[in-house]
């Protein structure tokens, strides 16, 4: 197999993992966490293209960084929310949150 | 030399796994925390393999200075101990969904990525920093400038969402 | 280590607060032997002032008497990085409880030090039916050297220090004082 | 200037004291039903509070509060008989906030309960202790006449229950 | 003027700063105060007038006896009951002597019998009680009871304390059971 | 992947120096924060344990050794553990670009800047996982704390450090110093003061050192996050801080007063000198101030370092492109 | 555990009490018995938002040590030496409150150098009680320093005061009728050649913590008492003249002798830690302007009034109520006597036990470092709250 290969399927079992944690998750935080782990394999993938391929290096370098930027950025936001629901319900348990709709 | 690399990848690798299995199914939250930076660990010297150092180090910056930081303070607000909301046995259809969600999307890359392996450089190069600089204010200016509008945006979005308490006060 | 002394031998488990987790003795005589003197040496107190006598803890703490010269003034808020209790003032029966609990919060090897009459005894304050306070510490936890006085000179609090330290090591380390009896 | 502030109050009686012999400028003694009102008239004429105890004595406990004032400097004892077997009284922490521990730690020491007090947990004493290390055995209580100042009598009702047998008794007022 | 304060407000504030450092850093050169303790002691003057755990004061006709008459007035007299005085008995009376006392009474004579010496026979200050106050040193009719300046004691035992104040006199009257005790 | 077997040894060798180094570091700056301590307070400080108490710190690091370790009923036992590993490995590995001399460096790394800011960060981890695992109000409280402090303090200290390295175009630490002249007026605290200085007050912020020690306020929060750690337990706490303040010493030293370059002779005794002298200067400033308050702690960053430093950042970058 | 065996039992009744008013959101902090910050064995639970106190509760009664029993069970004479127990800090102001009380009573006429002697070592006492709070207070803000320095000066005057009373720090020399022992000239040297040493000092503390910008910006502003405060919960001493009210009992209460010297109530207006802070660095000048004079005036005489009572003495029937200003604020002594051997009853007025009950008002909403520099700010003692 080769070497790309190898990173990709390391960045797909990020995903995986992310995708199991965020639906089987109950808090809002936890699926935070899995989503940076999903977010990381992102990074992971593109780099590993980047690097391993003839494909722009310099681009897959980039491409990450923004992902970086992403991540901190929605981090920022979920844990805002997170103060929020929490101060507002009590939990952060993301059913109980689903009553705002009603 | 090759061998040592492969042993390398192998670790982090295994690294990267048992972070994030740890990361999504351990019961207290803040176990699971670090399982993440286990994992961000992990990726950190996946890069350092491809020869990215400068992402290496960004990762360590950005994801476990940062951004673990700010989800631990998430953690502190909810009860994250091993009795807290995220204890409760999951339940088997929970998981059994979860389990699917995981492994369909997967499962279907997979047999493409494998399918289709494409061509691969042995010894990746090491890209400069200045050309990564250039890179981010020449030809993908754009990308950067939205993405700074895009941190300003969730900072001032943060700052506003969490105001309301002294409001109240 | 001084074997008349069973405060000190006794690898104590402390039975409330904590897990014991490592044994602070290792089973070799002369590495015993070190670790005793390094003990003696750097004994930690615990920033716990009861009553009159804390101010006289506190004046030996100080430039004039300075029990930093043995090693001793890393004061510490928290009894799991203290090594010595001086039990400075009255022991009321309300305050019996904290006193024991943070006894057995500090982690083995620890000693005790009664600092004062009313430590020791209850001092004046020990009278018939009294309602109020522990006539002595010693009731309560075991107690390595007591220093009596009321309150007793910052002298005396450093003799007691030496008291401890021979107690530990078998061996008094400084010179006897010229002025002192005996 | 004390005749004036408690007019309208059923004062039982009030007595001027000489401060170089007892300390005390005036001695009032009341009802405890007027007890508040009397400490609102002081508050309200800028009194602080200094002190409350009780003197457990023959007749029940005399319940002693002093005031004092930061400008014109005269204590003013407020003073309150209660029976041993009824002892409560009450509060005056919501005037003066600074009465509730007072008033807890005369609850410890006596066992007087204070109606009205917001946070009636023992202050001094271990919760676990139950009786009142300064209640004094019956046979040893003496009689109030002996103990406090009532001082020269301004006014008093008649029934009133330290009033000397013929006029002020020369060691009344302090001796 | 008010703006021109709030411009170098900050200036002062931060001068401040520098201050403390100089100060610190001039103590730091400065001669330490401190006396090192079991090589050095306080000056002698200061433990003079130190009151440390009472003592008997000698007989002024005899320095190898107590001057205490074991009056009992210094008993009764400290607050925190520290002090047990014990009276010596009158001399022990032979047989024969007794005979020759209760003969000398039938023939009636005034018969002396040997009073009991004004001295003490245990003089026991427990340290451990005592709060040093002087109101012994104060009461006793005699003088004969002051203030040691012994700043060292120490001990490993709440028994240490239980200081036996005849202890330096060594004609002190003694009961008869009684062991010097090894030091 | 240039991996090749002398490097690996050099840098094994490295890291055996870099403990070796460290560890004695510790236990020389203990013995100089007491007695400097002691002499500010005209006292003599340690005195009697070794000729002039010179064998204190090895009597206080046998005594942790020999010390029972406990962990309180409620901790979290494998977060409990981790958190002094992880405050004082990490630490380590940020000597590895430390430009000791002209060629004594561990390894040249050539993002060593980068590396020191990125594995300066684990600190803060350590810090929270310590105050969350015991389990103790006080050490949450000291945690976070902890946290906002550094997070707020890593700004300016990133803004201040940026801008040398926008001076120099490097983010390598041995050229930087290299960069530099030999003599006090060509080193980087003069042309770049305002920078200094806010690198200086962060970095007493982000070891945690008095006026800005609250996550271990002694008279509020008793000892802080570390409030449940006994023996080496708290001795790694210990170690890591000391050593964090070898390290922030040894970039400032790199980075603005010219690293190992001095007058009449470069070399590895003028780097030792300027980390012994911002040590002593960090010594010095906590046994003279109060502590600050949270609130105050917090309004010095967002309200004075951080747009002094930016606005540092943004005059440097004109500047440069001007000339 | 033997301490179960007494009849005490584990388990907290008072944070079960406060829990009982809590909100769900918040942290319920138990600052205490051991606490650095709280100067022995004070407890204060604090309910946390964030770091915001919302409410406060200070529990007491850790150091209870029944004076007021001991008052029926001792005779006068045998309860002077526990006046120098109940407030180690400044020991000779209650001294001075109980044979002050005793003499009332009696009506007894104290020798004049007596008095002096009272006035001076009570001053020198009230200056060393000030350097030990300023120690203590600038140690919990996190200044070490500060306390070195001040005990340096207070070791000076201790041995001073070991002079004229023989302990350093319980003194028990006031008699009822005088004092214990004259003072002699050794003491009268050393006291003239301190007051010139302190006035030197005073500057350099100044600088050093007065001046600081960081001390100065955690006390201005920071627990602010109004006049209205300090009198419903009847506050005194520095804590009112922190709040703008020249109340000093020396002076209110005509305490013998202070009125034959010139010398100021140190008032600040400000009401807040800073003005507090304040007039206990005045009245440490106050104090060395007071010890000055009545050393430039000390007269000659007895020091003992003829006919002093003995232990036996039986103390006359009545009440009396003596206060004077301790360090902390005003001390007093309510006296009962029935004419028996003990007296009735003694109430102590403890200006610490007033002074702490105001603080679960005053930390209402402040930062939990500030409710910190409150309680140090207000000198606490705690063997006076609990006595």
């Amino acid at each position: 197999m080769s070497a790309l290969t190898l990173y990709q399927l390391v960045a797909l079992v990020l995903l995986a993992v992310g995708l199991y944690g965020i639906v089987s998750r109950r808090t809002l935080v936890g699926m935070l966490i899995a989503v940076e782990l999903m977010l990381n394999g992102a990074g992971l993938s593109i780099v590993a293209a980047a690097q391993l391929t003839d494909a722009n290096a310099t681009l897959g370098q980039l491409g990450t960084l923004l992902v970086m930027g992403l991540a901190a950025a929605e981090a920022t936001l979920v844990l805002a929310i997170i103060v929020v629901v929490s101060r507002r319900f009590g939990t952060t348990e993301a059913a109980a949150v689903s009553t705002l709709k009603e | 030399m090759e061998i040592l690399a492969k042993l390398a990848f192998a670790i982090y690798a295994l690294i990267i796994l048992g972070g994030a299995l740890t990361a999504v199914s351990s019961k207290s939250l803040v176990r699971s925390l670090v399982g993440l930076i286990v994992t961000f660990f992990g990726v950190a010297g996946m890069y350092l393999l491809l020869n990215t150092p400068f992402l290496a180090f960004m990762q360590m910056l950005i994801y476990v200075g940062a951004v673990c930081v700010l989800v631990f303070f998430a953690v502190m607000l909810t009860r994250a101990d091993g009795r807290g909301e995220e204890a409760a046995p999951v339940g088997g259809k929970r998981r059994f969904r979860a389990l699917l969600a995981g492994l369909l999307p997967v499962a279907g890359l997979g047999a493409i990525l494998v399918k289709h392996q494409g061509e691969t450089k042995t010894l990746p190069v090491e890209v400069d920093l200045t050309a990564l600089g250039s890179g981010l204010l020449d030809q993908y200016a754009l990308n950067f400038e939205l993405i700074s509008l895009v941190l300003l945006v969730a900072m001032s979005g943060a700052v506003l969402l969490a105001w309301e308490r002294k409001e109240k006060k | 280590m001084a074997a008349q002394n069973p405060t000190i031998v006794t690898p104590d488990i402390p039975d409330d607060g904590g897990v014991f987790v490592a044994p602070p003795v290792i089973g070799v005589k002369a590495v015993q032997d070190v670790l005793d003197v390094c003990r003696a040496m750097s004994l930690w107190p615990m920033t716990f002032g009861l009553a009159c006598c804390a101010i006289e803890m506190m004046a030996t703490s100080m430039a004039r008497f300075d029990i930093s010269r043995f090693g001793a003034e890393v004061f510490r808020p928290s009894p799991r990085q203290s090594d010595l209790l001086i039990v400075a003032g009255t022991v009321t029966k309300k305050i019996a409880p904290a006193v024991v609990r943070l006894y057995q919060q500090m982690p083995a090897p620890r000693f005790v030090l009664a600092l004062g009459n009313c430590a020791i005894s209850g001092g004046p304050f020990k009278f018939e039916n009294q309602y109020g306070v522990v006539e002595g510490v010693d009731e309560l936890i075991p107690v390595d050297v007591y220093v009596p006085g009321c309150p007793p000179r910052p002298e005396a609090l450093l003799e007691g220090l030496f008291q401890i330290q021979e107690k530990m090591t078998g061996r008094r380390w400084w010179p006897k004082p010229q002025g002192a009896v005996e | 200037m004390i005749d004036t502030l408690f007019e309208g109050l059923a004062v039982q009686c009030v007595g001027r004291c000489d401060p170089a012999k007892t300390g005390l400028a005036w001695s009032v003694f009341l009802a405890p039903s007027e007890l508040l009102a009397a400490a609102r008239r002081l508050y309200e004429a800028l009194y602080f509070i200094e002190d409350l105890t009780a003197i457990d004595a023959r007749e029940g406990y005399l319940l002693v509060y002093h005031f004092d004032h930061m400008d014109k400097p005269g204590r003013v004892a407020l003073r309150v008989l209660i029976p041993h077997d009824a002892a409560a009284l009450p509060s005056i922490a919501p005037v003066f906030q600074g009465a509730e521990w007072h008033e807890r730690e005369t609850t410890d020491f006596y066992g007087i309960r204070f109606d009205g007090n917001p946070n009636p947990v023992p202050l001094l004493l271990p919760p676990e202790m139950t009786d009142h290390p300064l209640q004094k055995d019956p046979e040893k209580r003496a009689p109030l006449a002996t103990l406090v100042a009532v001082g020269d009598i301004v006014r008093s009702t008649a029934d009133f229950f330290l009033l000397p047998p013929e006029a002020p008794k020369p060691e009344a007022s302090g001796a | 003027m008010s703006a021109l304060k709030k411009i170098f407000q900050p200036v002062t504030d931060l001068w401040s700063l520098v201050v403390g450092l100089q100060i610190t850093g001039r103590n730091f050169a400065q001669r330490q105060v401190t006396v090192h303790y079991p090589r050095q002691e306080v000056p002698p003057e200061v433990n003079a007038s130190y009151r440390g755990p009472i003592q008997l004061v000698a007989n002024p006709r005899n320095a190898a006896k107590p001057k205490c008459t074991a009056c009992n007035i210094c008993v009764p007299a400290c607050p925190s009951a520290c002090i047990t005085v014990v009276k010596a008995p009158p001399p022990p009376i032979t047989p024969e002597q007794e005979k020759a006392f209760q003969e000398a009474e039938a023939r009636g004579e005034e018969v002396e019998r040997p009073a009991a010496p004004r001295e003490p026979i245990i003089w026991i200050n427990d340290f451990s009680l005592c709060s040093l106050c002087g109101v012994c040193v104060e009461a006793c009719p005699t003088h004969c009871i002051e203030f040691s300046h012994d700043l060292y004691s120490v001990g490993t035992s709440r028994k240490d304390f239980k200081h036996d104040l005849l202890a330096p006199f060594p004609e002190a009257l003694r009961p008869a059971d009684y062991k010097p005790e090894e030091k | 992947m240039s991996f090749i077997a002398p490097e690996l040894l050099r840098i094994v060798v490295g890291m055996v120096a870099v403990m070796a180094f460290v560890a004695l570091n510790v236990l020389v700056l203990v013995y100089a924060e007491r007695k400097g301590a002691g002499h500010i307070q005209r006292r003599p400080g340690p005195y009697e344990v070794g000729p002039h108490g010179i064998l204190q710190p090895l009597a206080d690091a046998g005594k942790l050794m020999g010390k029972q370790l406990l962990m309180p009923k409620s901790a979290d036992p494998i977060l409990y553990w981790m958190a002094p590993i992880l405050a004082f490995f990490p630490v380590l590995l940020l000597f590895v670009p430390m430009p000791f001399g002209p060629v004594l460096t561990v390894q040249d790394v050539n993002l060593g800047l980068l590396l020191i800011l990125a594995f300066a960060g684990l600190n803060v981890l350590a810090t929270l996982l310590a105050g969350w695992s015991q389990n103790n109000k006080f050490g949450l409280l000291g945690a976070a704390r902890a946290v906002s402090q550094s997070v707020a303090y890593e700004i300016p200290l990133l803004l201040s450090v940026l801008c040398i390295a926008f001076q120099y175009g490097s983010l390598n630490l041995s050229t930087i110093v290299e960069a530099q002249g030999s003599w006090p007026w060509q080193w980087n605290f003069l042309c770049q003061p305002l920078a200094f200085l806010i690198f200086l007050v962060s970095a007493f912020a982000e070891t945690n050192r008095a006026p800005f020690d609250l996550p271990e306020a002694e008279s509020e929060l008793t000892a802080g996050f570390h409030t449940e750690y006994s023996g080496m337990g708290f001795g790694l706490f210990f170690m890591a801080e000391y050593a964090n303040m070898v390290v922030v010493s040894g970039v400032c030293s790199a980075l603005f007063l010219g690293g190992w370059r001095g007058p009449f002779f470069d070399g590895v005794w003028w780097f030792l000198i300027k980390v012994y002298a911002i040590l002593a200067l960090i010594i010095w400033v906590r046994w003279t101030y109060p502590r600050v308050r949270f609130d105050q702690l917090l309004n010095i960053n967002w309200k004075w370092l951080l747009p002094l430093a930016t606005a540092n950042l943004f005059a440097t970058v004109f500047l440069i492109k001007l000339f | 555990m033997r301490y179960e065996e007494m009849g005490l039992t584990e388990g907290d009744f008072y944070s079960r009490n406060f829990q009982k008013g809590a909100r769900e959101d918040t942290l319920i902090l138990n600052l205490g018995p051991q606490h650095p910050a709280t100067h022995g064995v004070l407890r204060v639970i604090v309910e946390l938002d964030g770091e915001y106190v919302i409410r406060a509760e200070p529990v007491i009664g850790y150091l209870h040590r029944m004076h007021e029993k001991m008052a029926e069970v001792r005779s006068i004479y045998q309860y002077l030496p526990n006046m120098g127990r109940v407030d180690y800090g400044h020991a000779l102001g209650w001294n001075w409150a109980l044979v002050g009380a005793v003499e009332k009573l009696a009506g007894f006429e104290v020798p004049e150098r007596a008095q002096y002697i009272r006035v001076i070592t009570t001053e020198l006492n009230r200056i060393t009680s000030h350097l030990l709070w300023w120690g203590a207070f600038t140690l919990d803000l996190g200044a070490i320093t500060p306390i070195m320095y001040a005990f340096d000066d207070r070791e000076r005057m201790l041995d001073i005061l070991q002079m004229a009373t023989g302990s350093r720090l319980t003194h028990s020399s006031f008699r009822v009728g005088g004092v214990c022992a004259d003072i002699n000239d050794t003491f009268i040297e050393a006291c003239k050649e301190f007051i010139p040493h302190m006035r030197g000092r005073l500057p350099m503390y100044r600088d050093l913590v007065t001046g600081n910008i960081i001390l100065r910006k955690r006390l201005e502003g920071v627990g602010v008492f109004d006049a209205d405060l300090c009198r419903r919960y009847g506050g005194s001493g520095p804590v009112v003249r922190g709040s703008g009210i020249a109340y000093d009992a020396r002076k209110a209460e005509a305490t013998p002798m202070y009125d034959r010297f010139d010398w100021k109530v140190a008032v600040q207006t400000g009401g807040d830690s800073m003005a507090r802070y304040l007039v206990r660095m005045d009245e440490m000048e106050q104090s060395l302007n007071i010890i000055e004079q009545a050393l430039a005036s000390l007269p000659e005489g007895k020091v003992m009034m003829p006919k002093a009572p003995k232990v036996t003495w039986q103390v006359p029937k009545g009440e009396a109520y003596f206060a004077t200003e301790g360090a902390r604020g005003k001390v007093g002594i309510h006296l009962v006597s029935d004419g028996g051997k003990n007296p009735y009853k003694i109430k102590l007025r403890s200006p610490c036990f007033s002074n702490l009950s105001l603080f679960a008002e005053a930390a209402r909403g402040t930062l939990l470092a500030d409710a910190l520099a409150i309680l140090g700010s207000l000198d606490l003692v705690i063997p006076e709250i609990d006595r």
